[in-house]
């Protein structure tokens, strides 16, 4: 067999991918469909951004990796300020961090059970 | 410290170096029989490197220590200690071949010749961590007269 | 049986081993005898292992021991019920990992060859290579528990000799110091449990402390040891801050096989939780404990990946975020493997979890190999330098692209299929588990859409930028195909490997321990 | 005289006094030093699992007659590996401190620290 | 703060470790009480091995794999010792 049954559910990838392709083709059924009848080197063609002019060469709108997700790291600003301020590069935090984990590890496994 | 120390040390370290060296040889050689063994002598000899070391800087020992020798020797001493864990692989890898036999290398418990394999492995791992110990010092010895220079 | 086939386990360590040694000795005969060396011994490696594996998994997984030194290698030699000499024990889970190592290893020397060759100590480089390849091999085979402290010892100091390899960056020293503390510091952590251990049970050798350990608080103690160093090693939150400094600093075939070597320390702690432990300590207690380090470990690293501007540490934090999906599968089975009526969604998620071990090695190998490509092209390694690659470097991406859908487990490639289990089986234990997976998986998918975009889209670099030689686009050419392969064919790989691994741990330690004790005598 | 477990708590005590000193020590080189105060430690936990009280060395050669019984002999064994394996760390650890004092030019580990985030 | 906490985990791992060698959950010092194995080793040291000195029988014939296990981690050392103090290129300066 090819598939995965989890006694919940079922993955069979092949059938996926069939599906997958047969979206595909339908969607570039429905796309070679659209009207043609459009003019080129027209206002049809220009792309409009909210009025402002399209810069020619494209070069400058390449958007760097930090100014990615900006918004969703601005949001989680709170969660990266704690985070970031774990992971001190001083290798004393590391050692401490693990003799914590060992403390906590020794209570669970002594203590509890 | 790379130009060496006084003439005493110097002296001092020119009448003690063989003794080391010869007592490190014995106690890797009588490892199956006394206390000691291959590590431990070969401990014995790379402090003596190193006293040398000490003793003339690592100016004064260019012409009698190679580092090329050593890291070769000490590669063939790895290479000979696993061949002769490969030596027993007709039974099972690591398996003393000679104990017992009766022939060389086979003698009855308490003679030198004896033991099967471990007086040879005694002598690769000698071998192996004389020459090793004495390459990380004399590599590290050398690395810190290049920074002083710096 | 075949002889060769009956000593396979050991040479499986001592075939590297003989290459480490012989290298440096061969190496003054050029490079192109050293390589075709190189690629000998690798391959030797590789195929013996899979011949292993395979003739292993055909014989129905019955576990075997090798005995180092006995009159026979397949009784160990008893005395009083202890077995005296060395033991290797091979069941379906080492046989497993030497599997992803044999991948792994083999892919990553031939990366290396074209990576390293303009570089200065490439025999060097190769030696400590195969001694850690060697070591790794080692601790997945081995039985006695002082064997595998040894083999622990080796992968450490070599992975940290290769992680400092690049003297002339700062921050390799840097991360090789702390790599080197922390490993050497879990190390002794899992010797004194091993002393604990011996002096109170007068034994070294797994199967035999499996049968007769108590839950005293010696015992307790030797288990909270064995359990935190381990889970160190593995890269767990909040042990894991050392894994992006090695991974990030390494070389990058070499960052590749040391997540193999993180998952050999993860195999250390299944192997302790089920087979040494599990007759003696309660299940669920344990299995949550690796359940709440997975969830940490999932979210933190995936959190910290999308924030990192660094290509290599960006992708080092997606790797430790795997390490909590397998954690995570394998906690799940063992907090349900204590229950009286076992259900069965415990022994899939052990095969969620081990199948991604496979999958995530291949997916992170082949992302560390295309990041070397990238970074050896852009001559940086930040992101936001970077800019236009895919106009130049058409494989790359393309390679980059499936092992980044892999890893973030889009269908149908093969992290999907292994996340599947996890995530079905983990939201029968308590949906909670499988939301935050889920979650996880996405953000992951939205960290390498990040890189994707910074890298490889954009306008073309000023000056062009040559494609990666052939020599490393063939591995990572094989470690795609094995991508594409596992995830077209998950049902053939999980039937005929993972579940017979998997099964080695669900099935409790009674096969382990009767393989060393019971025949003996 | 029975000494009960007084030697296998100074091996522990040796071990937290290694962590304390790679906890709160702020040279690389004292946090060299901590590595090997712990390994001394584990060494001697070692060493100490296999006494026998009233035992002799297990060396046959010139043993004295009658023969009492021997201390144990393996875990003499473990501790040679690991004593060889301790040496071995030392070795790496010093020579990255080394590279480190070039390259940052400082020893404190609360300076080496641009690996973080 | 920080450092108390510090202290206090490390105070925690101390009492755990001198629990578990204290009197009465570990044996007394010099009664080792499961024996058989190394018992094994000190009487067949002589006919097994014909070693005089079971130590090194164990180290060289009982458990070689560790010996060459611990050889190799020393030549792991001095290789990773070779390579950071090697000759570098020019272009890696």
């Amino acid at each position: 067999m090819n598939g995965l049954q989890s006694g919940f559910g079922a993955w069979n990838p092949i059938a996926w991918t069939l599906l997958f392709l047969g979206i595909l083709v339908l969607a570039l059924f429905v796309r070679s469909r659209g009207r043609r009848d459009y003019k080129r080197g027209t206002g049809q063609t220009k792309v409009f951004l909210s009025g402002n002019e399209e810069p020619e060469e494209r070069g400058g709108l390449h958007v760097r990796a930090d100014n990615l997700y900006w918004g969703m790291v601005d949001g989680l600003s709170g969660y990266y300020r704690r985070v970031r301020a774990l992971h001190t590069g001083v290798l004393s935090d590391y050692v401490a961090w693990f003799i914590g984990a060992l403390a906590l590890m020794f209570v669970i496994l002594v203590l509890v059970g | 410290m790379s130009k060496g120390m006084s003439v005493i040390v110097r002296t001092v370290t020119r009448c003690v170096y063989g003794m080391i060296l010869l007592y490190g040889f014995y106690v890797i050689m009588h490892g199956h029989l006394t206390p000691g063994g291959g590590f431990q002598g070969g401990a014995v000899v790379a402090s003596a490197f190193a006293l040398l070391l000490v003793a003339f800087g690592a100016a004064g020992i260019k012409g009698h220590l190679n580092r090329h020798l050593l890291q070769t020797l000490e590669e063939v001493g790895a290479l000979a200690f696993l061949a002769l864990g490969f030596l027993g692989i007709g039974t099972a890898f690591f398996y003393n071949l000679f104990a017992g036999t009766g022939g060389f290398f086979g003698a009855p418990a308490g003679q030198l010749l004896s033991a099967g394999t471990l007086p040879l492995m005694n002598w690769a791992v000698g071998l192996k961590v004389m020459t090793g110990i004495a390459s990380i010092v004399i590599v590290m010895m050398v690395g810190r007269r290049k920074e002083e220079t710096e | 049986m075949n002889a060769l086939l009956v000593h396979a386990p050991v040479l499986l360590v001592a075939v590297p081993l003989l290459g480490a040694f012989a290298v440096p000795i061969l190496g003054k005969l050029g490079r192109g005898v050293r390589d075709a060396f190189i690629g000998l011994i690798i391959a030797v490696t590789a195929a013996l292992a899979g011949w292993l594996a395979a003739d292993f998994f055909a014989g129905g997984a019955v576990p075997f021991v090798y005995q180092l030194g006995g009159q026979s290698t397949g009784i160990p030699l008893l005395s009083g019920g202890i077995p005296i000499r060395i033991l290797l024990e091979i069941d379906g889970l080492s046989a497993f990992m030497a599997l992803i190592t044999a991948l792994i290893t083999l892919t990553g020397a031939f990366f290396s060859f074209s990576y390293w060759k303009n570089r200065s100590g490439g025999t060097l480089y190769f030696s400590l290579f195969l001694l850690l390849t060697a070591g790794i091999f080692g601790m997945q085979l081995t039985g006695d528990l002082f064997n595998f402290f040894v083999f622990l010892e080796i992968t450490s100091i070599a992975a940290c000799g290769l992680i400092g390899f690049r003297v002339w960056l700062r921050r390799s020293q840097e991360a090789g110091f702390k790599v080197m503390t922390l490993y050497t510091l879990s190390g002794l952590f899992v010797l004194l449990a091993i002393g604990l251990l011996y002096s109170e049970y007068g034994g070294l050798n797994m199967g035999y402390l499996a049968g007769v350990l108590g839950t005293g608080v010696l015992d307790k103690v030797a288990l909270g040891l064995l359990l935190t160093g381990l889970a160190m090693k593995a890269g767990a939150v909040p042990l894991h801050m050392w894994a992006p400094d090695a991974y990030g600093e390494a070389p990058a075939p070499m960052s590749a096989v040391l997540v193999a070597n993180s998952q050999a320390s993860l195999y250390a702690v299944f192997r302790i939780v089920f087979t040494l432990f599990g007759a003696t300590v309660s299940a669920a207690s344990l299995g949550w404990i690796l359940i709440v380090l997975a969830l940490l470990t999932i979210f933190v690293g995936v959190t910290m990946a999308l924030i990192q501007s660094d290509i290599k540490r960006l992708i080092a934090y997606g790797a430790v975020s795997q390490i909590g999906y397998m954690l995570l599968g394998v906690g799940v089975g063992l907090a349900v493997s204590g229950h009286a009526a076992l259900p069965d969604y415990g022994l899939v998620a052990i095969q969620g979890g081990l199948f991604h071990m496979l999958n995530d090695a291949a997916c992170v190998g082949l992302l560390f190999f295309a990041s070397g490509a990238v970074i050896r092209a852009a001559g940086t390694r930040n992101l936001n330098q970077m800019g236009g690659l895919a106009h130049h470097m058409k494989w790359t991406t393309v390679f980059f692209v499936i092992g980044a859908f892999a890893l973030a487990g889009v269908p149908p490639f093969n992290g999907f299929a292994s996340k599947f289990l996890i995530y079905e089986a983990s939201f029968q234990l308590s949906p909670f588990l499988s939301i935050i997976a889920i979650l996880s998986s996405i953000l992951l998918l939205a960290v390498f859409v990040k890189v994707f975009q910074a890298a490889f889209l954009g306008p073309r670099p000023a000056q062009p930028v040559a494609e990666a030689p052939v020599g490393m686009l063939i591995p990572m050419a094989v470690l795609a195909a094995v991508v594409i392969a596992f995830g077209l064919f998950p049902g053939f790989f999980v039937d005929h490997i993972v579940t017979p691994a998997a099964k080695a741990l669900w099935d409790g330690p009674a096969a382990y321990i009767t393989t060393v004790v019971g025949l003996g005598g | 005289m029975n000494i009960g477990n007084f030697p296998f708590v100074v091996a522990a005590l040796l071990v937290v006094l290694g962590l304390y000193a790679l906890l709160f020590k702020r040279n690389l080189i004292k946090i060299v030093i901590g590595i090997s105060l712990i390994e001394t430690g584990v060494n001697l936990f070692l060493v100490m699992a296999g006494y026998r009280t009233g035992g002799m060395a297990p060396i046959y050669t010139l043993a004295p007659t009658p023969i009492r019984d021997m201390v144990l002999p393996t875990p003499q064994a473990l501790t040679l590996t690991s004593i060889v394996i301790g040496l071995a760390t030392t070795a790496l650890l010093l020579s990255f401190a080394v590279f480190i004092h070039r390259h940052y030019g400082t020893l404190d580990i609360q300076e080496i620290k641009e690996l973080n985030g | 703060m920080k450092k108390a906490t510090i202290l206090v985990s490390l105070l925690f791992v101390a009492a755990f470790l001198l629990l578990a060698v204290s009197p009465g959950v570990m044996r007394p010092f010099g009664t080792p009480e499961t024996t058989a194995m190394d018992d094994y080793f000190i009487d067949n040291a002589q006919t097994d091995v014909a070693a005089n000195n079971a130590v090194t029988a164990v180290v060289f014939d009982f458990r070689g794999f560790d010996t060459l296990g611990e050889a190799t981690v020393l030549f792991a050392a001095v290789v990773g010792i070779l390579a950071l103090f090697r000759k570098l290129r020019e272009e890696e300066r």
